[in-house]
């Protein structure tokens, strides 16, 4: 049992558990936030899609980093999966392929935070995953 | 005090902060018209459901009408009484609540006496433009009060009275809505429930609905009888109203017009139910020196205090709600019963008259004495010692019918010996008159000295419980007195818990004692009408030459004659009774 | 007042004696009393109402005033599987009236009553808060959404094996 | 990702905790308990389609999911990322399917304030509304603010009553402070009895603990300790709740003694109803409160002077203190920025009837009618023609075509002859009778009048014996005048807030139907072809191919004709239920 002593307690109490329910809060709002897609068909999976996502939704906490991870089916892009889609707000969607744990750590670094290019970027004549 | 200054129909008033509208009004004499309303000031009930809305007015400023009765005045509030939306208003309700009412005006019991029906003539009602579903109910019929629901408005007076003021709870307003209607539990029949029949609810009804059961036919059917000996008794109270019905003003008194009525009715004996007050202080006084004597030569097993047992409705209240007190009253019976006992006996066999054919009849106050005469162990032979009892009201309508001009009557005595009686029997009729009788006699037995003053102001007066101090020559008697069975709950509750110091207490039903009784003429919601009737009462114990009991000639006779001593084996065969548990009675009967 | 009085369960009545305790056995908890004394024993009939008054130490006539006015406290023992059908205003003009019509005219009982078998009851309750289903209809705790007449037949149907 | 599942009363209806059970099932049989969490929400609002499942985080909205659909929903969506397009909903417009919420017409013109947690949040996990900012308002006001700037604050916000008064909750709050006592009491009135209105208890069921919050807020201002909630027994899930939620609140040390250390205490307990719409009066609830039959008694005295055992007394209803703690945390000027000039922020409505999207809604004061309807209840079932909206339930009226554009706010529906009273928002299209609707509210009224004062208690009966009358042809055009009188003198005389209301849906529906009234007095006819007693049903020779589909659903089997022969409906046998016209796939049945 934890009793909930003073105000300080309950803003701390606020910002452990915030991470609960922020990806719903932050649904509710998906215009002012970095996107993220994974492709998790079955050679997404295959090839350690998961492990990047749940790297990516860690670390993303972990780093403060606004921004909602949600997975998708096959990108169609399997000959570089695992594949990732970030959408940064106000800027067209890139699609990074062959995304290792380190690549993910740069995607967040580099090109989320700074907005810096990075390679292994899918080039494409583009459209989103929806419009397909 | 604060006062506020507001306009009723244009007209300035200045009244305290606090009142209401509709006192406001009455302060410049515009009376606005209610039906649920009812303020008995000298009891503190105030009664203001503000359901009737008979009484709305319009005040400037607000949205709605506003019922007078529950609104109150506010500091340059402008009210208007009688504007075209006030009367349209005032005139639709009432065709509501006459539409759902029966039209059985010239049959009903309450026809002439009737608040709704007053109301209806006073706005001038001749037609209900809303015909629709009436409300029915099985009417109850009980040997004292009879409920015809059918005629409730909804007024919840008897509610009030039931519930807040006698703490009897048999009533409450049950259903919803349109069926909505205040009835006993499980609409069951009131001699089904803990009713104690006191007849509160009646005197307060502004409607047919809650009227007592009318023997008036059989008492013309016994006088008709020319086989029988009919016997009229008139409790001490009645004279003191009877007037009213006649148009006289309140608080006078009628003894001897009242007894010159009751002889040209046809009655063979006109006979005073005082005689048997005074037999009731010979008894219960006796009693009450008893277990005082044996109380302060250190007996512990003497229960103290002595309640009276005089009031049928108290006596109820106690058999219902105290069954494992059953010692602590008195068990001297009531004047009206000691009266029929001794009646049917000592006063038969001195007339020659056989028990079966003399028919014993009470006027009373009250509607508890018509169920107090029905209980068997009031018969000898399935023969009752009272046969009929009929309230004030009953006798002022038989006089009526009868033609007789009773306002033009000559005074005449009551006949003897049972007409004889003193001023302490008299004194019966008001709250604290019982002790006060018995205070008399009991001093002067217990001293063996004269009561120089007879007269105990400390035991009078209107407050719902009171106590007193009397010196017994050196010995301090704590007397109490309560009126109302809410007061007399807790003046009970305390002598259950052991908190109680008195060694006599004094309860009557009623508010006032029996001049406020449930069949005495309606006071309409005027409590100062009690006031004027216990002055008469205290009035006519000062006109009188004997003002205590023991001293009453005919009295000394009977024991010499008959009974011979207070308390004798004879007397408490015909003057006492015991009490019954009628808590696990009504579980029974269930 | 011929009718037989009902003998209660002592061990419903000592059940009964202990919420009123839990309650302090005061006057105000009437009406927490009264719902706990109708899961107890389903209905409050009158030998009910008389020991929650002696217990919570109130004139039964004002027991009796409370449990008539609220339309949730029956006196009456509902059936086994007690129909309530919601009379909202949302079922209102979705059809509701026609489906309680077919209730009453398949069972054969009025609103309030019980079928003399004991097993359906029928009452009226508003909204339920399931509007989107309306007309609903509710047998015990399942509810029943978008019910029409027809499907009256195939909901009474569903419990006909039941017995 | 989550997985919100709607569990609110009316998706639980449709068996949306075997769903959760059968999503929680699939998501362990596929070893996804770290990526997928299933959680049970408050209601989403959208009831028309439950049971509700919302995919998070991309908002794909799936609609009438049954528990065997759990399957395919894990394997596809979970798993593979794609949608089960056959579950997502469909605008009934253009009757495309709509993948997430966030282009639903029903969501986009919705403000969601009291509803902020309903739909979002677990609501038997007080954890998750702590994460949502919970009790943060209360911390902030027992330990930063004095009770007078925590009343300046909801003063300015603007806020009124949201159970249909429309009183300001500032100058309650202000006034029940300054009454002296040495006990005061804090009410949340949760006995929603409109028929046709259930955001009090969807917000119960969806989000418990604001309320809770709010009431500490409350007690906190005006100097009470102790909490009431008075609340609907026919509502048993709220009930549960709720009572997870006090008990969560107690242990986490948010309710009881020395709140957060600020020295305050405080503690709620729960009364139930027991059935009674008059209990919504204040008085009437305070006296059901102490045990007693919920008759309403006069005011003055108010509660805040003499209310729960005598004792100065705040009552506000439900959806009222959901919108104090974010009025707390966002400010008073914030709250006013939304809404009229006289009504400040948002209004949740129960929507439902004749209507698309049936469901609850939470919509700024202002927003029109038009919007309420077309966009967010995407239009009149059926493609039928919009005839009224009721709102305000039994004290309120009808607005009509004329009043679509008018701004909605507590003043502007009184000047149009209804009034917001808790939010019910009945659609009903031209098959309504509105002589019956009429009547169908005086009938609950005259079912739910206390009985304790003559207008009121004989008065409705007789409003509804006339409505009955007329139904049936029976009445005159001088009983239209009657009805008139009788109304207005019922509302100007009544004791309470029930009568002085109960006449408005016969005022208004007569204002602004009087042809239907006259119709059915003169003509002997009902235009909707609703009342009984002045229609037929008759069969349409032309169109009838002797189905016999009319005859073998006849209940009274008073329709006659051979196979294949033109049908006939027998009228003295006739019990008028409609069933023939129901069956009949021919439209050879008209109604007369």
């Amino acid at each position: 049992m934890t009793k909930i002593k003073s105000l300080a307690d309950l803003k701390k109490m606020k910002s452990d558990l915030q991470s609960q329910i922020s990806i719903r809060q932050k649904s509710e709002n998906p215009e002012g936030r970095t996107l993220i897609r994974i492709g998790m068909g079955t050679s997404g999976i295959a090839s350690g899609a998961k492990q990047v996502m749940e790297f990516l939704m860690d670390e993303l906490e972990k780093r403060n980093v606004d921004a909602i991870v949600t997975q998708v089916g096959d990108m169609g892009y399997s000959y570089a999966d695992p594949t990732v889609e970030v959408t940064v707000p106000g800027k067209d969607p890139l699609v990074f392929g062959d995304v290792t744990i380190k690549k993910a750590d740069d995607i967040i670094e580099k090109y989320i935070k700074n907005g810096e290019l990075l390679d292994g970027i899918i080039p494409v004549n583009y459209e989103t995953i929806d419009k397909k | 005090m604060e006062l506020i200054k507001l306009t009723i129909d244009n007209r300035t008033v200045e009244v305290e902060k606090g009142t209401t509208i509709f006192h406001a009004a009455k302060k410049l004499g515009i009376e606005i018209p209610t039906l649920c309303y009812m303020n008995l000031k000298d009891l503190n009930i105030e009664h203001k459901p503000g359901g009737c809305r008979i009484c709305v007015v319009e005040v400037e400023g607000r949205r709605n009408l506003a019922p007078s009765c529950a609104t109150e005045c506010m500091e340059g509030m402008v009210v208007k009484t009688h504007t075209v939306r006030v009367l349209n208003a005032r005139r639709t309700v009432l065709e509501l609540i006459i539409s759902d009412h029966p039209f059985d005006c010239l049959i009903c019991a309450k026809s002439g006496n009737c608040d709704l029906q007053s109301l209806a003539i006073k706005l001038g009602v001749r037609d209900i433009p809303f015909q629709g579903e009436k409300s029915t109910y099985k009417p109850d019929f009980s040997p004292a009060i009879i409920r015809d629901m059918d005629k409730c408005i909804m007024c919840r007076r008897c509610e009030t009275m039931c519930n807040d003021f006698q703490t009897v709870g048999v009533l409450s307003g049950i259903n919803r809505g349109f069926e909505a209607v205040v009835a006993p539990a499980f609409e069951r029949d009131l001699d089904h429930s803990e009713c104690t029949y006191c007849g509160q609810c009646v005197a307060v009804c502004p409607t047919g609905a809650l009227t007592e059961v009318d023997h008036t036919k059989n008492v013309i059917a016994a006088l008709s009888d020319s086989k029988k000996t009919v016997v009229v008794q008139t409790a001490p109270a009645v004279r003191a109203a009877l007037g009213e019905e006649f148009g006289l003003e309140a608080g006078t008194l009628v003894t001897g017009k009242m007894v010159a009525a009751l002889r040209q009715l046809g009655f063979d004996y006109v006979f005073d139910t005082d005689f048997a007050a005074d037999l009731t202080i010979m008894e219960e006084g006796t009693e009450l020196l008893d277990r005082l004597t044996r109380h302060l030569g250190g007996d512990k097993e003497v229960k103290l205090p002595i309640l009276t047992s005089c009031c049928p409705g108290w006596v109820n209240f106690f058999e219902y709600n105290y069954p494992d007190m059953m010692d602590v009253p008195s068990t001297a019976r009531s004047p009206q019963q000691m009266f029929g006992a001794i009646a049917k006996t000592y006063f038969a066999e001195k007339i020659n008259v056989k028990r079966e054919d003399m028919v014993v009849v009470s006027i009373m106050p009250c509607v508890a004495k018509k169920y107090e005469c029905t209980r068997e162990e009031f018969a000898t032979d399935g023969n009752p010692d009272v046969d009929f009892s009929i309230s004030t009201r009953e006798l002022a309508h038989f006089i009526k019918s009868a033609n007789i001009n009773f306002n033009a009557l000559p005074d005449e005595d009551f006949d003897k010996p049972l007409g004889e009686s003193t001023g302490a029997a008299v004194i019966f009729g008001t709250t604290g008159g019982v002790i006060e009788a018995a205070a008399r006699t009991a001093y002067e037995l217990h001293t063996g000295k004269t009561l120089e003053k007879v007269d105990f102001e400390a035991l009078r007066g209107f407050d719902g419980i009171r106590s007193a101090s009397v010196d017994f020559d050196g010995v301090d008697i704590k007397i109490g007195i309560a009126h109302g069975l809410g007061n007399a709950r807790k003046m009970l509750d305390d002598v259950k818990a052991g908190r109680s110091e008195f060694h006599a207490i004094e309860i009557m039903a009623c508010p006032g004692g029996c001049i406020g009784g449930g069949g005495q003429p309606l006071h309409h919601g005027d409590s100062s009408v009690l006031r004027a009737r216990a002055k008469a009462i205290y009035s006519e114990d000062e006109s009188k030459v004997l003002r205590k009991s023991h001293e009453n000639p005919s009295i000394i006779k009977l024991y010499e004659e008959y009974l011979g001593k207070p308390g004798s084996e004879k007397a408490h065969h015909l003057l006492h009774t015991h009490y019954f548990d009628k808590k696990s009675k009504q579980v029974l009967l269930d | 007042m011929t009718s037989v009085k009902l003998k209660l369960k002592e061990s419903d009545v000592q059940k009964l004696k202990e919420v009123a305790k839990s309650f302090n056995n005061e006057a105000g908890e009437l009406i927490n009393v009264l719902h706990k004394a109708q899961e107890i024993f389903g209905y409050l009939p009158a030998e009910v109402q008389e020991v929650v008054a002696q217990e919570l130490n109130v004139p039964v006539a004002k027991v009796y005033g409370v449990v008539t006015f609220y339309s949730f406290f029956t006196m009456l023992p509902r059936g086994r599987y007690p129909i309530s059908i919601c009379t909202g205003t949302a079922c209102y003009v979705r059809g509701a009236e026609k489906v309680l019509d077919e209730f009453k005219r398949i069972l054969k009982i009025p609103v309030g009553e019980t079928t003399s078998d004991g097993k359906f009851s029928i009452t009226c309750l508003r909204c339920v808060g399931a509007c989107g289903l309306a007309p609903v209809v509710m047998v015990g705790d399942k509810t029943y959404g978008r019910v029409t007449t027809d499907g009256v037949k195939d909901i009474l149907k569903e419990y006909d094996t039941e017995d | 990702m989550h997985m919100l599942v709607c569990g609110g009363t009316g998706c639980r209806a449709s068996a949306s905790d075997m769903l959760y059970e059968s999503l929680k099932k699939e998501v362990q049989d596929n070893n996804l308990e770290n990526e997928v969490q299933v959680v049970t929400t408050g209601c989403f609002g959208f009831c028309e389609k439950g049971p509700i499942v919302k995919m998070i985080p991309d908002n794909t909205f799936y609609v009438s999911v049954e528990p065997k659909d759990a399957k395919e929903l894990v394997a596809e969506h979970a798993l593979k990322g794609r949608k089960v397009n056959r579950l997502l909903y469909v605008d009934p417009t253009n009757k495309e399917q709509i993948s997430d919420s966030k282009h639903m017409g029903f969501y986009k013109k919705q403000i969601r304030i009291a509803l902020r947690n309903c739909g979002l949040i677990n609501p038997e996990n007080i954890e998750e509304y702590l994460a949502a900012d919970g009790y943060e308002a209360m911390g902030k006001v027992l330990l930063e603010m004095t009770p007078e700037e925590a009343i300046k604050v909801v003063l300015d916000s603007g806020l009124r009553g949201r159970g249909g008064g429309g009183f300001p909750t500032g100058l309650k709050w202000q006034i029940a402070s300054k009454n002296e006592a040495d006990q005061k009491y804090v009410v949340c009135n949760a006995d929603e009895g409109d028929p046709g209105a259930f955001m009090d208890r969807s917000i119960l069921e969806g989000d418990p603990h604001t309320v809770l919050e709010a009431m500490v807020i409350n007690g906190y201002c005006i100097g009470a300790t102790k909490g009431l909630i008075y609340i609907r027994a026919e509502y048993p899930l709220a009930i549960q709740r709720l009572k997870i939620a006090i008990g969560q609140a107690r242990e986490f040390g948010l309710l009881g003694t020395d709140i957060l250390g600020s020295g305050f205490d405080f503690d709620v307990e729960i009364r139930y109803g027991a059935g009674a719409f008059v209990c919504g009066e204040e008085t009437a609830l305070i006296h059901s409160m102490e045990g007693e039959r919920g008759e309403p008694t006069f005011k003055p005295p108010f509660p805040a002077q003499s209310g729960y055992l005598g004792k100065p007394t705040n009552v506000n209803n439900v959806e009222t203190y959901a919108n104090i703690p974010v009025i707390i945390n966002k400010g008073a000027e914030w709250f006013s920025s939304i809404g009229t000039e006289k009504s400040k922020g948002t209004k949740v409505f129960a929507l439902a009837g004749k209507i698309n999207n049936v469901g609850l809604i939470e919509v700024p004061m202002g927003i029109t009618l038009r919007e309420v309807i077309y966009e967010i209840g995407g239009g009149i079932k059926g493609g039928k023609k919009f005839k009224a909206v009721q709102t305000g339930g039994p004290s309120g009226g009808c607005l009509t075509e004329k009043h679509l554009d008018i701004p909605i706010d507590f003043d502007n529906l009184i000047a149009a002859g209804s009034m917001m009273g808790s939010g019910g928002m009945i659609v009903m299209d031209e098959d309504d009778c509105m002589v019956a609707v009429a009547k169908f509210y005086l009938e609950f009224t005259v079912e739910e009048s206390c009985g304790k004062c003559s207008p009121c208690r004989v008065g409705n009966k007789r409003l509804h014996e006339q409505l009955d009358l007329i139904t049936k042809g029976k009445a005159t055009m001088e009983d239209l005048d009657k009805l008139k009188n009788l109304s207005n003198v019922i509302k100007d005389t009544s004791l309470c807030g029930l009568g002085q209301t109960s006449p408005n849906p016969v005022l208004s529906t007569m204002e602004n139907f009087y042809d239907e009234y006259v119709a059915h007095v003169t003509d002997h006819r009902c235009p909707s072809g609703v009342c009984k007693d002045l229609i037929r049903y008759e069969v349409i020779a032309e169109n009838c191919v002797g189905c016999t589909a009319c005859a073998r659903n006849c209940p009274v089997n008073c329709i006659s004709g051979e196979r294949k022969q033109v049908h006939l409906i027998d009228q003295v046998l006739c019990i008028k239920c409609g069933a023939c016209l129901e069956k009949c796939k021919f439209n050879a049945i008209a109604v007369i």
